[in-house]
């Protein structure tokens, strides 16, 4: 019985947690997001390299919620959900602690002081593939990115796959849904589309963790991810700031510094 | 489906003659929504106006446009007439057809179209309006004056005197300015420091007045009847309450020889002194840079000596925070400094002073006890030379304005000098001779009439000295711009006036706006001399432009009144545009979703926490919510909210896409 | 018996040359970097033969966006400008069986009270050629439907690829004899001994009719929460979904025109049932994914007499945590 | 010759710099080109990034964001807060294509009626050089047609 399963077990025996967010066995050979309410069935449980989905958007989702105080299988980019989560007051240490998977081995984080440090230690840069493609992307004439981007986006059908596998898409109220006035059309034109993209980058820019959920989840593989990304990074390279590094709010678009430097206001 | 009125002005010529304003008219007709639209030669006139009334009650509009100057000219003009009709003031809008349209465009039809949209924007606009009730908040009715020369002393007796308390603040260790530095004043000649120096003591014996010298504002939060003034009261290192003003400490001082700066480096003072024998307070400081004690740790001679034992060299400076409704500005001004005048040889001659040096000079309570003595050698000037606008109206090396005073002190001291040096020769270089005010210029024509003061109408080029003396090479433009060559004993710069040091920094902590030369900005140049920008501060005095004694003290008791103003009223009514966190019926309760990153963007901490509960108090949800008596309606967290929960009245997101749309 | 004739693939090359050059377009399952998409078709060579589509054909005759009609603001008044609909003919090449019968599913909707102009005009000019499938995967589940991989329902004309290389074309209407006019060659019969390659093997998992009994006592079982704790609520389900009929009529405007659009929506999605007062008959996911599941397989036989579902599984291979319809539906069937 | 094409210019200003400075532009008599509509905002703080987007697909072939000078903000910050915003949405917008050659940002303020006319004039020859917007104008229809 490896240590996750035995943990689970521990946790839920003692009623430390009522419910484990974990990874099961899927269709095929795939995994998919599992919710261990007994003990006897923490051995549906798997550890794997299949197991890369950010299951931190759960933790804001009022059924799960509903079962009690939550046990997360977390990687990395979980981890720091969990702390921009707790940044933006939407999830409190009494909710959820963490069954972090670090470097193969499974760590109890029942204080976010916990999964602070440890976050602190992981690498958080993006996948190389990304990092790549973000370069070509940003060596391309503008328009060029215009023609990439349509093609791309020509292709998404607003089914909102990349905003409800979001972990800090956890709005009640998106601004998709706000009609009143409309701000992006709801149809999935090119203009709606590209208007849909474009808030969701703006509105995770500086709270990004950097998962790439939203572009796995993506049916039609549009790189949605590579725009949350771009944004995150732009943040990054000029404010110092970052999303998910803490639990304290530390929001670059909402703070400023009187001396930002920019080359472009006439 | 709204019933819109559109109303354009022509005012006059001024939009008329460049846009065809019927055919405004006629397109606004077409507007879906528009059930009135006329054109008129002035709306803001009485007929206008009511023009605008009998529309409301006559078509039943539920909303009005008037096109006509800039809403920051009008808007409240037509919003009280709105009202007057009997709608919301603010289901009135204004389209800028004047300042953003005639005066900037040619006459055309391309102006005509704009005006068309301009019009067009804001109907779309008012259609989107929500009726909107005013803000009403508490007025703390205690003023606050910063400055303590005559502008604030003026300032804060007037305010005292309707009965409200002032706290009078200068930052140097007495009250005065640079009036009780002067020696007469133009154009009675009467003494300066006699008209000052009860009005000094009365300030500080005012029973509603408290005053804090030697004290600086640190910081100022809060809005108009509201404000919170943090203010440094600096280590005088001496108990006022014990001392007595006796001086021993003065004569004791070992350290004697530190340049006055109330007698513009004419004399010397000791480490612990009191600036002036009249100041006010009589109490003496320590310069911590000079006194013998805080540079070696030893001394302590006027500890020793002091007679009520108030010295307290432990003594540290003191942060208070004090509710105030209403803040004066009355900083005041400072004289070009005179390194700027090389060519001038100041500096470099001892006998080349400025304007301030020689009213010292000339002063009955100055280092010569008013004889005029050249700094040199004592010796009395037989020739004299004035240089008028040193620095004034020269785009090239000084200030492109007039600094208004100087014809009238250098005219004022030319005088002075003739009175005091009998047979002395004062000569004049001047530009223009600028004496406009009353008795101004006949008090020039006694310099030149009674007094024998030569005018030289031209500018010096050179100030050199020639086997010890100085001479001034000129030219006299009204000579055919003959060059002329004066030997004298002493040069007096009239030297341009400028902001205070440290005036941009003091408007950006209380946000007021101000102009290139760091004078603080008027609301109005014309119709609110004395107001900012920023509601509940004014203006008194030379901070705000060069301007002499009378002006000053008359636009002091301009602020004054407009403090009095403030402060008759019972409360604050504050425009109702300001942001609004949305509340709606169970189960949402609020589209807010209670990130509150708007929290840390408001400038103003108006962003609070509310927690929704149900009937047993259990919390359901925790939402922002708007303080609206500190909110001021900058949007900022409108902008930041992912949810749009939050919206800002008068520019709310309807409206805006609105106006939009219609582009 | 129907005609059935033998396609080789150079003969498909022909129709396809033939269908274009008579101003028609052939759309087909085409690789598209690791997907398949439902794109144009030139060559024989283009068509991917096994294996679905990430998102369904069903935009041919339901596009994802479509505009029904625009107005001008002239004055207070305003023009209405009719749209027609775009009905490009259409062909649609290689679609798999499942596909085809999708069709059907939309049309009971579109015609079922008034008559949708829209959807009509382009299933009137939309061919469909059917192609048997030989492999299938975990979410298959046509045969759980009454169906099966080589069904030949919806299509105009079915391919079945022979052993012996090109295809059994089985004509089936008229329209599909009209097609195969246009591959401009005289056409061989298929010889009655003539070997199919098998049809791919799809092991019922459930039957639908005793699924249909069984939901009418399942409305209120936990069962839905238990299986949606998962579901996001997004809607990648029903957009890939070929029988989804869901949309939303938007109007987007300014000051001088607008128009009006029809655009897919999903009663997967918390939007789907909000009312304006802020109350939502369909608050839970749990409520939303038994809406999904009752509205396909009890709704839509009761009412409209055919299923709302074809089994092709695109749903499932869509979803981003693995909501398995098959397996879902296979638990609520076998459970008491 | 054909008509020389006239660019829709939309400026999104604060109320307390630049719309100040653009009335006295006008009480100075300093004329510029007529293509601008001013939508007069409290502060640059209150200008949603989105505000941009909409101007372009609302039919703008430019635009212009302008308020208060870094430090002279009525409301001492909004202006900070708006740079950081354009300064990502400004990398964002050139990441998915939009040409910034057509968005303009500046301060103006109250003291500089000049500075703006000059401002939209230039901002105005740009565009006008760069001709209309369609890319960004008609996606409205593409997906659709």
């Amino acid at each position: 019985m490896d240590a996750l399963t035995s943990k689970a077990k521990e946790l839920l025996t003692a009623g430390t947690v009522k419910v484990v967010i974990g990874y099961g066995k899927g269709t095929g050979e795939s995994r998919r997001p599992i919710f261990v309410r007994a003990a006897e069935r923490a051995g549906e449980l798997v550890v794997d390299a299949g197991c890369v989905q950010n299951l931190a958007t759960y933790l804001t989702k009022a059924e799960v919620r509903a079962l009690g105080r939550m046990a997360i299988v977390a990687v990395p980019s979980t981890l720091r959900s969990m702390l921009q989560l707790a940044a933006e007051k939407q999830l409190r240490e009494e909710n959820a602690l963490a069954l972090a998977i670090i470097d193969g081995d499974i760590r109890e984080l029942a204080t976010f002081d916990a999964i602070e440090e440890a976050v602190a230690t992981v690498p958080d840069a993006i996948g190389e593939a990304d990092q790549k493609m973000i370069d070509k992307l940003t060596a391309m004439s503008v328009g060029e990115r215009r023609a990439f981007w349509a093609a791309e986006l020509g292709r998404c059908v607003k089914c909102y796959a990349c905003r409800s596998s979001c972990p800090m898409c956890y709005c009640e109220r998106c601004t998709m849904d706000c009609n009143r006035p409309q701000w992006i059309p709801v149809a999935s034109h090119a203009l709606g589309n590209l208007e849909y993209h474009m808030v969701r980058a703006m509105h995770l820019a500086g709270r990004c963790v950097q998962c790439g959920t939203c572009g796995a989840a993506c049916p039609v593989g549009i790189p949605v991810h590579l725009l949350t990304f771009f944004a995150e990074q732009t943040v990054r390279r000029q404010f110092g700031q970052k999303g998910g590094a803490n639990a304290k709010l530390d929001y670059a678009m909402s703070t400023f510094k009187p001396d930002d430097k920019e080359t472009f206001i006439r | 489906m709204s019933r819109v009125g559109v109303f354009i002005c022509h005012c006059g010529e001024n939009i008329a003659g460049t846009v065809d304003v019927a055919a405004v008219a006629k397109a606004a007709m077409d507007m879906p929504g528009v059930v009135h639209a006329v054109d008129y030669k002035y709306m803001c006139s009485d007929p206008g106006q009511t023009m605008l009334k009998d529309a409301i009650r006559d078509r039943k509009l539920d909303g009005v446009v008037v096109a006509a100057c800039s809403p920051r000219m009008h808007e409240p003009t037509f919003r009280r007439t709105a009202e007057e009709g009997g709608i919301n003031p603010y289901q009135c809008e204004m389209a800028n057809l004047r300042e953003h349209c005639s005066w900037v465009h040619e006459k055309g039809e391309p102006t005509t179209a704009k005006a068309v949209d301009l019009v067009r924007i804001q109907v779309e606009k008012v259609k989107r309006n929500h009726p909107l009730k005013p803000i009403r908040v508490p007025i703390t009715k205690k003023a606050l004056v910063l400055g303590g020369g005559i502008a604030g002393i003026q300032a804060a007796l007037d305010i005292a005197n309707t009965g409200s308390p002032v706290l009078l603040v200068e930052k140097s260790p007495s009250i005065g300015g640079h009036m009780s530095q002067l020696s007469e004043t133009f154009p009675t000649l009467d003494c300066s420091q006699c008209i000052l120096t009860p009005r000094m003591v009365e300030a500080a014996r005012h029973p509603k007045i408290t005053l804090y010298t030697y004290s600086e504002l640190e910081k100022l939060d809060g809005f108009i009847g509201n404000f919170k003034a943090t203010i440094r009261r600096k280590a005088r290192k001496i108990d006022e309450k014990l001392c007595n003003g006796c001086g021993v400490c003065q004569q004791k001082c070992p350290v004697k020889k530190i340049p006055d700066q109330f007698n513009e480096g004419l004399s010397n003072r000791a480490a612990i002194y009191v600036p002036f024998p009249q100041a006010v307070p009589n109490k003496p400081v320590i310069d911590l840079e000079n006194c013998t004690y805080f540079k070696t740790g030893k001394c302590k001679a006027c500890e020793k000596l002091c007679p009520t034992k108030a010295i307290r060299f432990d003594q540290e400076d003191q942060i208070e925070v004090h509710d105030v409704g209403a803040v004066v500005l009355a900083t005041g001004f400072k004289t070009m400094p005179v390194s700027h005048f090389s060519e001038y040889g100041y500096g470099k001659y001892k006998d080349v002073i400025d304007g301030m040096k020689f009213e010292r000079l000339a002063s009955a309570s100055g280092p010569t006890g008013g004889a005029i003595k050249r700094p040199s050698d004592g010796k009395t000037p037989e020739t004299i030379v004035f240089i008028a606008c040193a620095g004034s109206r020269d785009r090239l090396k000084g200030v492109p304005y007039c600094s208004k005073i100087c014809c009238m002190y250098t005219a004022k001291h030319a005088m002075l000098y003739q009175h005091k040096v009998h047979g002395g020769k004062a000569t004049i270089f001047y530009m223009d001779i600028r004496a406009a005010g009353k008795n101004y210029d006949e008090f020039v024509r006694r310099a030149v009439e009674e007094d024998g003061v030569k005018y030289v109408r031209g500018r010096v080029s050179r100030v050199y000295e020639d086997n010890g003396q100085l001479v001034v090479r000129g030219v006299d433009t009204l000579l055919g711009a003959e060059q002329v060559e004066i030997r004298a004993d002493m040069v007096v710069l009239a030297t341009a006036v400028q902001a205070q040091d440290g005036a941009e920094e003091l408007a950006q902590t209380l946000h007021v706006s101000y102009d290139p030369y760091k004078f603080f900005a008027e609301a109005h140049p014309k119709l609110r001399p004395v107001e900012t920008n920023t509601a509940g501060i004014f203006l008194a005095g030379t901070c705000q432009a060069p301007r002499d004694i009378p002006e000053t003290v008359a636009q002091a008791s301009g602020a004054a009144v407009k403090v009095a103003g403030l402060f008759s009223q019972p409360e604050l009514t504050r425009e109702p545009i300001i942001a609004v966190v949305d509340r709606q019926p169970p189960p949402v309760f609020s589209h807010c979703v209670g990130c509150f990153l708007c929290k840390s963007a408001c400038p103003y901490q108006a962003i609070e926490e509310e927690s929704i509960k149900n009937r047993n108090g259990d919390v359901l949800k925790v939402v922002a919510k708007v303080n609206p008596g500190l909110c001021q309606g900058c949007g900022t967290c409108v902008s930041t909210c992912r949810t749009k929960a939050i919206d800002l009245q008068g520019f709310s997101n309807e409206q805006v896409f609105a106006e939009l749309m219609s582009i | 018996m129907s005609e059935r004739y033998i396609l080789t693939e150079g003969s498909i090359g022909t129709l396809l040359e033939g269908l274009v050059s008579a101003g028609q377009r052939a759309l087909g399952p085409k690789e598209a970097g690791n997907r398949i998409e439902i794109a144009e078709i030139k060559t024989f060579a283009d068509i991917v033969q096994n294996g679905q589509s990430v998102v369904s054909a069903k935009g041919v005759v339901f596009p994802k966006v479509e505009r029904l009609l625009k107005y001008r603001f002239e004055g207070k008044n305003v023009a209405l400008d009719d749209v027609e609909p775009q009905a490009q003919p259409t062909v649609l090449f290689g679609l798999r069986p499942c596909e085809a019968r999708a069709f059907h599913a939309l049309d009971v909707v579109f015609n079922w009270d008034s008559k949708d102009k829209f959807f009509n005009a382009r299933m009137a000019n939309t061919t469909i050629v059917g192609l048997t499938c030989t492999q299938a995967d975990d979410s298959c589940f046509c045969t759980s439907l009454g169906s099966r991989p080589n069904d030949t329902q919806g299509s105009d004309i079915l391919l079945s690829p022979l052993k012996a290389g090109g295809f059994a074309a089985e004509v089936l209407t008229a329209k599909g004899k009209a097609l195969l006019a246009l591959a401009k060659v005289a056409l061989a019969p298929v010889p009655l001994n003539a070997a199919l390659i098998p049809p791919a093997t799809v092991a019922p998992a459930f039957d639908a009719k005793a699924l249909q009994q069984k939901l009418a006592a399942k409305f209120d079982s936990p069962l839905w929460a238990e299986q949606s704790l998962r579901c996001l609520g997004c809607g990648a389900c029903a957009f890939v979904c070929p029988t989804c009929v869901c949309f939303d009529i938007q109007d987007e405007a300014d000051t001088k025109q607008g128009q009006r659009l029809r655009a897919w929506d999903s009663c997967g999605m918390r939007l789907f049932t909000l009312h304006a007062s802020g109350h939502n008959p369909r608050d839970k996911q749990s409520q939303r994914w038994r809406q999904r599941v009752f509205h396909k397989f009890s709704y839509y036989p009761e009412r409209l007499g055919t299923l709302g579902c074809v089994g092709c599984g695109k749903c499932s291979r869509a979803c981003p945590v693995d909501m398995n319809l098959k397996q879902h539906l296979a638990d609520a069937a076998s459970q008491g | 010759m054909a008509e020389q094409f006239e660019p829709k210019m939309t400026a999104f200003v604060c109320n307390w710099c630049t719309y100040a400075g653009a009335d006295l532009t006008g009480t100075s008599r300093i004329k510029y080109q007529s293509n601008v509509r001013v939508i007069r905002l409290p502060c640059t703080g209150r200008i949603d990034f989105m505000l941009v987007m909409k101007a372009f697909s609302r039919g703008s072939d430019g635009v212009i964001i302008s308020g208060c000078h870094p430090n002279d903000c009525h409301y001492t910050s909004g202006n900070y807060h708006a740079r950081r915003r354009w300064m990502v949405f400004r990398d964002l917008m050139d990441f998915m294509g939009i040409d910034l050659r057509r968005v303009t940002f500046s301060w103006v303020s109250a003291a500089e009626g000049a500075k703006w006319a000059e401002l939209v004039n230039e901002a105005t020859n740009t565009v006008r050089e760069l001709g209309p917007y369609k890319e960004v104008q008609e996606l409205t229809a593409v997906g659709i047609d």
